[in-house]
């Protein structure tokens, strides 16, 4: 204990962005309830709020970064960052157990509730449904290609191909994209509209919170590509990129899930769009 | 680990079997009851003496009873459950007085004990040398198993408890639908004409006036027939209550949009408190119930100055249409018949 | 991983109970009703009694009755019964219909063969509509062992304000 | 804040010989800590500070329940809201404050305090480890405890539900009464301050599982690991898990509120009863995510004043993974009353049950621990002992409530509240003191005073008895609970309750006494200053410990010692 450090732990010295990004939490939070209850500057304190958190993520990561680059991941560090990756999604996966409960209870027990839904799931309100092999097929496809075209990123990566790297990265972020408009269309033209019962409510929300996690992976990448040409990552160690594939796969089951249970169990039997 | 979700699915299984024998024990119960049923009505009637003279002379005539019959209540200081009026009521606290207290005080003190000697032998007077002893299988062996047969013992009452709790209500039981409302409770007997009485909580005053507990009494009871089972069916207009009268041993959530029911039955005449037991806003705590079991005949005469009807009447003649309506009629003419919406 | 092996059975029990299973009326068609019928008729006919139930939510100011308060009706038979519902407010209101059965564990012999006007019904001021509902007993009943004390099953409507209702 | 901040400053002043030691400035080391001490620190101090909000409140809920009759929420006492004029508006208040008081004890007193304060400070230490896997991710798990408070506290301030300011839905948050009953935005702040607490929660449990599984020293596997370290491992598994779920529940509340979900809306075909099971999903590993760290330091404490190892030490950590497992399927026996079918009450009657035993196996080993020790009645250990009685206590009429046929009585009476009072006010806090006496000098560097822990402990013990068990009877009587007012017949053990309240409220001011005493008048702590018995590795380093401690790794032999160079 002289004073050198024997360890490969990385030991952070104190930031001030934590602080930052919890009080643009509460801002954004509290904008939220003012934009619920139209009140008075909702959009102000909102607005004010998420430029806090945009300026919170950006700063952390960038941090990340360059600690990335002036060597601080150590081997350790890079494995607290994959166990940290891994837990996070196992608590995502939660979150969407959630939405899945409310989809299950309200789909396999149309039940304790309702002559509104008629005793049928989908309720006998929603008219029809989304055609599952159409659009959402074509989405299921999208976004199945796109884990394939990161992985090509990946093994390109490991080998040393930066044009590889860089182009799978450009066609998988392309393809995110792609998914993202085909659903902002599909919610633009969905036979039925927001709430009001509970297919829509359950539909909406599950595949809303998806598509907001598909977003966020998005930009994950896009993080990832300026990275790549920045030449940030080498075969070795390259575990921001890592991470945000790991994200884009859990994205790309959840989707598989939603694709299953939500568009074509969800609404079999019912007459399609 | 494995053991034990094996163990509760045995204890499942177990449930099973416990509910056909309490089944059977029931069966046997109900032919003891019918034996006992006359012999009650006339201590009931002893019991209501007073009321009853006044009003023997225009026969069943309807007297509210009043507070020397109140058996359902807390009593000041009191240290246990009310007192038991019901047969699931006295299974139950048969069930908590006799395994489950003595069960857990034996462990308290068990736990107590232990500890008191641990700290009275082991402590670093009487014992300086402390032992490095850290495993004995089969102590832990057996503080792991000796538990798991005492819940197996535990769970054999506790489960023909539930299911005793279960049993559904013959289909010619009086019928009492409780809907909870923010802040007071509505009772309609739809078998009687279908008239709900509202029911509020009388101001602290007028209770102590009439001799009633504050916060307990209410302006109309929910009136029902002594010794039979009624059936209670539980819902709420707005958001959820819970109907609840411990001396009956009887709780029932009142679910918006839902409908729950569960059997009750006083098997003395007289009034059981109970209170709202699930938070529903301000007034929460002012919505008590009260339930008065009065012998058949009071019950009648109470149903007829509702303005209710009374016997076999109220099911004969729409059912019976209905019926037919059902038998000749396909589907499609139905349909056709009911006014277009 | 063996306890969770082991925790999969009673789980999944569990799924099947704690959502709701219990309650739930079944929607059947007019093919499922007539096996049931034939199938009742070899059975022998037991009688169950069915009672029917409406309540109205607060803010729905109607008047929701059923035309009969309960019925006789051997299991396996259709039969139908009536509400009726009638608007007493002055402006024209919506409503829609929650249902459940009681007890919990009939829930899944109840069917509806059809019922007609609960969903989205709107009502113009003092209107008042009769509303019929077709339904038999699954004789499947007569082997479930939860349903041998069940003597009367209870079929409960509940009318809302309907969520979009314009008020 | 400050002074005890100073104070902690000062005396770690003469380990101040190299790097290592170099503390940023006040506000750095404060507001920008990536330091695993300062930011259990400040989690414990946050955790006080809640604590005197969350008991001030059930003061006045105890005041207001001394007799029959609404005495306080009508009178002019100059405090937040009390002193409301009409009666709607004093019973709107009561709801309130049941509503804060469980969300502040629960959130932010206890676990703050279990989790992140002791688990903080001393997961790493226990470990050998340097510091936290993510220290700022560490730092912001601590803010967002923070401002999730804030946001429970702006909620007192706006309209709620019909009758006043706040929200009155008790911290159960049951819909529709959450939903169409108070439409105000008290709630959405409510809910709200869950959303960013939990978010908290859930980055500190990633935290804690990456660190204890990384970063234990060479040579600490995990079953050389101290059952402290075990606990918090659990619990923290506990909170990944269980708190999405809270998350995805409460957000459907948000939604159904304002923008015409219908999720919980019987209207639009949805189940009120679907947030129960939700919230109770979450709300049952809940109750042991507040425990588990408790039986963590109970366990280490009785070790260390027995001078014995722990007696059965894999059947403890693995009755504790049991409890946590278990914890994840007895939900609904929070739900008996509601509508359940026979099979499903059965069902998880059997199941809470089980329970029992992985908690009997703890509270036996502990007993065994102590057999053929030398036992020695430092503070700690006195809290200890207690806790392990009242705990018991506490457990056991969980085994009654278990029954769902007996339930069907006690459900939502006092009776329930002696219980869950046991278990955490006689429980989780009785352990959280324990751990405190137990580790403080090592946090601060100053002994405490012995007699005043003594005197403490008694006088809390009896204060906290003298409320909850009257309790018991209070709900074997059939006293519901949430209600301000109640029959006469209720009166006899209220007011004993709440002169047990005035006790148990000096025993707190003796603790800050004795808090005082030691930052100002209190010896200065050895490194292991409870000696022999105390052998993880936290008392291998000076107390305080250096501001960056084990810059080379302590290795760890055979026997889970480590090994002096």
């Amino acid at each position: 204990m002289a004073g050198t450090v024997n360890h490969d732990y990385h030991i952070l010295p104190p930031d001030i962005w934590p602080l930052v990004g919890s009080l643009s939490a509460l801002t954004f939070t509290s904008g939220m309830v003012l934009y619920m209850h139209e009140m008075a500057n909702a959009w102000l304190v909102l607005g004010l709020g998420i430029a806090g958190l945009i300026a919170t993520f950006f700063s952390w990561f960038s941090n990340i970064v360059k600690e990335a680059q002036t060597g601080h991941h150590t081997p350790v560090v890079q494995l607290h960052m994959r166990y940290g990756m891994i837990l996070f999604i196992a608590s995502e996966v939660m979150f969407f157990v959630g939405w899945f409960w409310s989809w299950f209870d309200f789909a396999l027990f149309p039940s304790t509730i309702s002559e509104v839904v008629g005793g049928q799931f989908p309720p006998k309100g929603i008219e029809a449904v989304m055609d599952p092999f159409s659009l959402p097929l074509l989405n299921t496809l999208i976004l199945l290609c796109s884990g394939t075209t990161v992985t090509w990123a990946h093994h390109a990566l490991i080998h040393g191909d930066r044009d590889g790297l860089k182009k799978g990265l450009w066609l998988t972020i392309i393809l995110g994209v792609i998914f993202t408009c085909i659903q902002a269309y599909e919610y633009a033209h969905a036979p039925f509209g927001f709430g009001g019962n509970t297919y829509s409510s359950a539909f909406y929300m599950a595949t809303g919170f998806h598509g907001f996690h598909v977003l966020v992976g998005t930009i994950f990448l896009i993080v990832c590509l300026v990275r790549a040409y920045k030449g940030h990552f080498t075969p070795k160690q390259h575990f921001g990129f890592e991470a945000a594939a790991w994200y884009w796969h859990f994205v790309d089951v959840v989707w598989l899930f939603l694709f299953v249970v939500v568009y074509i169990w969800g609404g079999w039997g019912a007459p399609i769009h | 680990m494995a053991e034990r979700r094996a163990e509760s699915v045995e204890q499942m299984n177990f449930g099973e079997h416990t509910r056909r024998v309490t089944r059977m024990m029931t069966v046997l119960w109900a032919a003891v009851m019918l034996a006992f049923v006359p012999q009650s009505a006339l201590a009931q009637e002893e019991a209501a003496a007073p009321a009853a003279t006044e009003a023997a002379a225009e026969a069943p005539a309807y007297t509210p009873l009043g507070p020397d019959m109140i058996k359902g209540q807390p009593t000041p200081g009191g240290i246990g459950f009310q007192d038991q009026y019901s047969e699931t009521g006295e299974y139950a606290l048969w069930m908590h007085d006799a395994i489950l207290m003595p069960l857990i005080i034996a462990i308290s003190i068990l736990v107590l004990f232990l500890l008191l000697w641990v700290m009275v032998r082991y402590n670093k007077r009487t014992n300086p040398n402390p032992s490095k002893t850290s495993h004995n299988t089969l102590i832990e062996v057996v503080w792991t198993l000796v538990p798991v047969f005492i819940l197996v013992g535990v769970a054999i009452p506790s489960i023909s408890l539930i299911a005793k709790q279960y049993e559904p209500a013959p289909a010619d039981a009086i019928t009492v639908k409780v809907t909870g409302y923010q802040w007071y409770w509505g009772y309609t007997y739809p078998d009687n004409g279908d008239f709900e009485v509202i029911s509020n909580m009388l101001p602290e005053a007028d209770a102590l006036a009439a001799g009633l507990p504050a916060q307990l009494a209410v302006d109309n009871r929910m009136v029902i027939p002594v010794g039979v089972p009624v059936r209670i069916q539980t819902t709420a207009a707005d958001v959820i209550h819970s109907f609840a009268v411990p001396s009956l041993w009887f709780k029932l959530d009142a679910v918006p949009g839902r409908l729950n029911e569960k059997v009750m039955m006083a098997k003395e005449p007289g009034i059981y408190y109970g209170q709202c037991s699930e938070l529903c806003g301000i007034k929460h705590g002012y919505m008590p119930i009260a339930v008065e079991a009065v012998p058949m005949e009071q019950f009648e005469a109470w149903v007829k100055s509702q303005g209710g009807t009374v016997g076999a009447a109220e099911e004969a003649a729409p059912a019976e249409e209905a019926t037919e309506a059902g038998e000749e009629a396909p589907a499609e003419e139905a349909a056709a018949e009911a006014p277009a919406v | 991983m063996l306890g969770l092996g082991f925790a999969a059975v009673p789980l999944y029990n569990l799924f099947c109970r704690v959502t709701g299973f219990a309650g739930t009326t079944q929607v059947a068609t007019d093919a499922d009703a007539d096996l049931a019928a034939r199938m009742a008729a070899s059975a022998g006919g037991r009688m169950i009694s069915i009672r029917f139930d409406a309540s109205t939510a607060r803010d729905l100011p109607w008047t929701f009755k059923p035309v009969q308060v309960s019925d006789n009706v051997a299991i396996g038979q259709r039969d139908m019964a009536f509400y009726t519902a009638r608007n007493n407010s002055s402006v024209p209101i919506t409503g829609t219909a929650t249902f459940n059965v009681t007890p919990e564990q009939a829930g899944r012999y109840f069917n509806k063969i059809q019922c007609f006007c609960f969903t989205e019904q709107t009502l113009q001021p003092g209107q008042e509509v009769e509303m019929p509902v077709l339904y038999y007993v699954d004789p499947a009943a007569l082997d479930d062992p939860n349903m041998q004390d069940v003597e009367q099953i209870t079929l409960s409507y509940t009318f809302h304000k309907a969520k979009d209702s314009a008020q | 804040m400050a002074t005890t901040a100073e104070g902690f400053d000062a005396h770690t002043e003469d380990h101040g010989h190299h790097d290592a030691d170099h503390k940023p400035g006040f506000f750095a080391r404060w507001f920008m800590s990536t330091n695993h001490k300062d930011i259990g620190t400040l989690y414990l101090i946050f955790s006080i500070v809640a604590g005197i909000i969350g008991g001030a409140i059930s003061g006045i809920m105890r005041a207001e329940l001394a007799e029959p009759g609404i005495q306080i929420l009508n009178s002019s006492i100059p405090f937040v809201g009390v002193g409301a004029e009409s009666m709607d508006a004093a019973l709107h208040h009561w709801n309130v404050l049941i509503t804060a008081h469980g969300l502040i004890m629960v959130f932010f007193m206890v676990m703050p305090a279990m989790i992140g304060g002791f688990g903080n400070w001393f997961v790493p230490l226990m470990i050998g480890a340097p510091d936290m896997a993510f220290p700022r991710m560490n730092n912001i798990s601590f803010w967002l405890t923070v401002v999730g408070f804030i946001s429970l506290l702006f909620s007192m301030f706006v309209p709620g539900g019909p009758g006043g300011n706040g929200a009155g839905v008790g911290w159960t948050v049951y819909a529709p009464l959450s939903t169409s009953g108070s439409v105000g935005p008290a709630v959405d702040f409510a809910i709200f301050s869950l959303h960013l607490a939990g978010a908290g929660s859930i980055l500190g449990a990633t935290n804690f599982i990456t660190t204890i599984f990384n970063m234990r020293a060479p040579g600490m596997t995990l079953h050389k690991m101290p059952l402290f370290v075990w606990s918090v491992l659990v619990t923290a598994f506990l909170l990944l898990l269980a708190l999405p779920v809270l998350a995805a529940a409460i957000t459907m509340l948000i939604t159904d509120r304002n923008f015409g979900t219908t999720f919980y809306d019987a209207a639009g075909g949805g189940d009120p009863v679907l947030y129960q099971h939700l919230f109770w999903f979450f709300g049952h590993p809940e109750v042991y995510i507040m425990i588990l760290p408790g039986f963590g330091m109970i366990s280490q404490i009785v070790s260390t004043f027995s001078k014995k190892p722990v007696f059965g030490y894999l059947g403890m950590a693995y009755a504790m993974v049991a409890i946590g497992v278990v914890g994840f399927i007895v939900w609904a026996h929070h739900m008996y009353t509601t509508g359940l079918d026979v099979n499903t009450k059965m069902y998880f009657t059997a199941a809470t049950m089980v329970i029992a035993v992985p908690t009997g196996v703890k509270i036996f080993s502990w007993i065994a621990t102590m057999w053929g020790g030398s036992m020695e009645f430092k503070s700690p250990m006195v809290w200890a002992l207690g806790f392990i009685f009242l705990f018991t206590v506490g457990g056991v009429t969980g085994v009654v409530l278990a029954n769902g046929g007996v339930d069907d009585n006690l459900h939502d009476t006092y009776y329930v509240v002696a219980h869950f009072h046991y278990v955490l006010s006689l429980g989780a806090v009785t352990a959280m003191f324990a751990g405190f006496y137990y580790w403080f000098p090592k946090m601060s560097g100053k002994m405490h005073s012995e007699f005043l822990a003594h005197l403490h402990f008694w006088v809390f013990f009896v204060g906290v008895n003298v409320i909850f068990f009257p309790m018991h009877f209070l709900g074997l009587q059939g006293m519901p609970r949430r209600y301000p007012d109640y029959t006469a017949a209720y009166a006899y053990w209220n007011e004993i309750a709440t002169l047990g309240y005035k006790i148990m409220a000096v025993s707190i001011v003796i603790f800050f006494i004795n808090i005082i005493y030691a930052l100002v008048a209190g010896k200065k702590a050895a490194p292991n200053y409870w000696g022999e018995g105390a052998t993880t590795l936290e008392w291998t380093l000076s107390s305080p410990p250096p501001f960056h401690q084990f810059e080379t790794l302590p290795v760890i032999d055979e026997k889970g010692q480590p090994v002096t160079a």
